[in-house]
């Protein structure tokens, strides 16, 4: 059975690109990059080689770049470094409802600090309205976090508006972009943003690396407190192969960005549009336009996303789904929810991420397979027979 | 995560359907998650003839149907009623900490659709 | 030019069987452990068993291991976390001088969010009294964080009877294993340690990975807020790789730690014996026996020691100074200064960290060179002269 | 880390040892290492005949001394307390960020030195 991989918003393999410029660093090149013997300078000099990649892809000063273990990491030391950072000149943090658990998580951890915290809705496609988030700054306002694409619709929000509210306010803006890299431009610089959260195991890098960039005078206390790496931002020896391999698919991303998104939407297109073909009663969660490349949220009446996620893999085709059901007995996923979607509709979205190693054969065989899928749990559905 | 013997279930799933003029109706709606069970008996001489079911529900909820469907084909209305949750996921093979709560659809709503059988035959 | 590693307590090489048992999990086997199809679960089951491992190694049940990034992420999670959830019993924490930044920066963050902090002294060998330990005990303390083994010096304190006065107490005991763990026995239950810093990159395991142990019972506030990875403990995704090459590294140390030791610490006691006769006005820094088997502390009088690193570097050997004049410019180590160390002494401080392969000839070569440094050195020396 | 110029006269450093008799001699401690430097002049009709240093530091400020004394043998007093620390760090290829403050050592202790001349022979 071919195994086709369509669940590349969770994580994606490492590129054989990043996995050869990788391997000298664990077992040759082993050295502390902060040790001053040769053991130290020849990672040292990777580590900054490293930085300066990264830098280009989103348009920022190599200082300006913060190497963390992943993006949840980089969102909680934004979020609560500049909560803590500038605390003495207001309390209020403003976001959306769809934000990652990693952002909302750190949110509430800060509620129960004194902070007071704005969760915007969204619309039903997900999107957000800038005047409204305008609307909701207070003088107490510290810190807007509002993510740059939604890792469940990949629905992208209005960035560089937002960017320019923060700026005009003069308040601290972090976005994450831990979906948007790699797969739509990125330039911190244009946007307007003070904080940036990535994630290497994304695009292409290993886990266990990410980056959060920091703007040049952005205080930030830190999350990890120890030695002086990373300009004392983030302590602790730094992963070195990681970093090497988040800068090699920084690199690459930049280089094939435009070709991947092209390449990405036209399958990411025949797939949705093949599938409301073939399936009545189905929607697509998300923006219609302003979506990313790769996904496809999608939603077929009567039946429950497991079930369909569970024939799926059997026939060996891994997506995901929007209400985690396993992991979340809460049930449906927030992000949906907060979209007003209808609850029966909800409960069946699946989730496609395309990625660079997928074919039109991958398409072809999840337009042959899917469909049957729904129809059978259809037929055991007692919904559909009312 | 799943046993095989989920997986067998959930893929060729016994008895799915629905009986017309079914002697009993029963119904149930996860609390924890929604997801919704429906069964139907067709009995005689206290004695399950055949069940049905429909499932909107997770992978281990439409397993635990099928699974309670042949565990109960042949009982008496009492061995049916005896019938636990538990012993729907042990016939199962187990099922996974957070999958629990799903086998409690199938035997709750056997249980509902012979309370339906028996409230309309008293 | 040989050249010869001996810094092993700044970081070591990648074991090969470690690199072995990761490369699967980079480009084959690179599902997000927590996804529920046929990717995520292979490698939601390499990451248990990975866990069972490290369990193994330590003496603790699989769920109290909390994978993390490193052992600085360990130490402020471990610090903090009990700090945040114990807030209502007390603010007070003791430890030592000669902690880990990552120890002591957490605890004066804390300071600054009103916790009081109790920085235990030294003696001369760089050990701790463990009554005066008890003495400074009051009914606000909710935390000991006391180090096993002393990454400058190797001294090791006496963990078990730390662990008997915290549990009598009932206060939460947090060590910092990263030097101690694959070099002397741990055992967490013997010690009656209810959290236990580990780092990966110490042992053989790649940069990038660490864990915390958390006795069943504690209560711990996240440090990384997010999804429901490590039982809400930490967020963000797995690093796989990285924790599935802990596991082997801990089943490594595990099996070989006794031999291990007994080999190290006869190279190191033929390296130590043979500068010391070598060298006039040479002192070891730190417990003459209560000292991990691998470090070697050492000063040589009236010269600096970042110099004598140099001329090391230079003939190819790589070794560290406890003063790290590159990275700290307030001179030199808390560790040896902590110690009452003679300032000028302290300032040539040069530390030798042994590992797995490192050899006699290795030591050999290092008898050869490091006198004839010192004595060039002596020689440009105005102390030397007077 | 260190350039090239850095490690060659760190390696072998120029004019190390002192003068007896000297003209004069100077020294120089870090305020912010505690490092320290003591140089010995020969100076004949104003012109430094000869330097030796004796350096207590690392390996900057070895070589700073090293270059310094390089830079000042055969040229006139004023030549010498025209040399500032900047010149003897450039002369050096630079020295990274946090070594810079090493070269001062290497020119004030020279001008202590001279002073140290200067007033010895007023
Ligand atoms: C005693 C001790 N604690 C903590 C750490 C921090 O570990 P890491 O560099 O993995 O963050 C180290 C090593 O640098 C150490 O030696
Ligand atoms: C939008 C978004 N933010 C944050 C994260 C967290 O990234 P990581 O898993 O690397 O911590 C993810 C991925 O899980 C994500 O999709
Ligand atoms: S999750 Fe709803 S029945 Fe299983
Ligand atoms: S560090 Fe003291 S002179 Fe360079």
């Amino acid at each position: 059975m071919k195994r086709i991989y369509m669940d590349n918003n969770a994580t994606t393999a490492v590129r054989p690109e990043v996995m050869e410029a990788m391997l000298p660093f664990y077992k040759e090149h082993f050295g502390n990059p902060s040790s001053v013997h040769w053991a130290g300078r020849e990672t040292g000099a990777a580590l900054e080689a490293a930085r300066e990649k990264v830098a280009k892809l989103i348009n920022c000063a190599p200082a300006e770049v913060v190497f963390t273990s992943c993006g949840s990491e980089g969102d909680n030391l934004a979020i609560k470094g500049v909560a803590d950072a500038y605390r003495d000149r207001g309390n209020h943090i403003i976001t959306t409802a769809v934000e990652h658990p990693a952002v909302l998580n750190s949110c509430k951890y800060l509620e129960k600090h004194g902070f007071e915290v704005t969760y915007l809705p969204v619309d039903g496609h997900g999107m957000l309205d800038v005047s409204s988030l305008e609307a909701a700054i207070t003088d107490k306002t510290i810190l807007i976090s509002v993510m740059w694409a939604n890792n469940e619709t990949g629905t992208l929000f209005p960035i560089e508006k937002i960017g320019a509210v923060a700026r005009k306010h003069k308040i601290c803006f972090h976005t994450d972009a831990v979906q948007a890299i790699g797969r739509v431009p990125v330039d911190v610089d244009a946007a307007q943003v003070d904080l940036l959260a990535i994630s290497g195991h994304k695009i292409g890098a290993p886990k266990g690396v990410g980056a959060l960039y920091v703007r040049k005078g952005v205080r930030l206390t830190p999350l990890v407190h120890g030695g002086h790496q990373e300009r004392n931002r983030r302590a602790g020896t730094h992963n070195l192969p990681g970093i090497v391999g988040l800068g090699v698919a920084c690199e690459l991303a930049d280089a094939d960005l435009r070709n991947t998104a092209q390449r990405l939407s036209a399958m990411r297109d025949r797939l949705e549009q093949g599938l409301l073909a073939a399936i009545p009663e189905s929607q697509v969660n998300g923006h219609p336009t302003m979506r990313l490349p790769n996904t496809l949220n999608i939603s077929f009446n009567y039946i429950e996303g497991e079930a369909v996620l569970l024939f799926l893999d059997m026939q060996g085709i891994a997506a995901s789904s929007g209400s985690a059901c396993m992991s979340d007995l809460e049930g449906q996923s927030h992000v949906i929810d907060a979209m007003g979607v209808d609850p029966m509709m909800a409960n069946s979205a699946i989730r496609f991420g395309l990625g660079y190693d997928n074919t039109e054969a991958d398409v072809d065989q999840v337009l042959e397979i899917l469909p049957n899928i729904v129809k059978k749990l259809r037929d055991m559905s007692p919904f559909y027979h009312e | 995560m799943y046993s095989d013997k989920v997986i067998d279930h959930f893929t060729n799933p016994r008895n799915v359907g629905e009986i017309e003029n079914a002697d009993g109706v029963g119904e149930k709606v996860s609390s924890s998650c929604g997801d919704r069970m429906k069964v139907f008996l067709k009995v005689e001489n206290d004695i399950i003839e055949d069940v049905k079911f429909q499932t909107y529900g997770c992978g281990a909820a439409i397993a635990s149907s099928s699974m309670m469907s042949e565990l109960v084909i042949g009982k008496t209305l009492q061995q049916a009623l005896d019938l636990t949750n538990d012993q729907v996921a042990d016939a199962l093979g187990g099922l996974p900490a957070p999958k629990l709560h799903c086998s409690n659809l199938a035997a709750d709503a056997l249980h509902e659709a012979i309370k339906n059988y028996q409230e309309t035959n008293a």
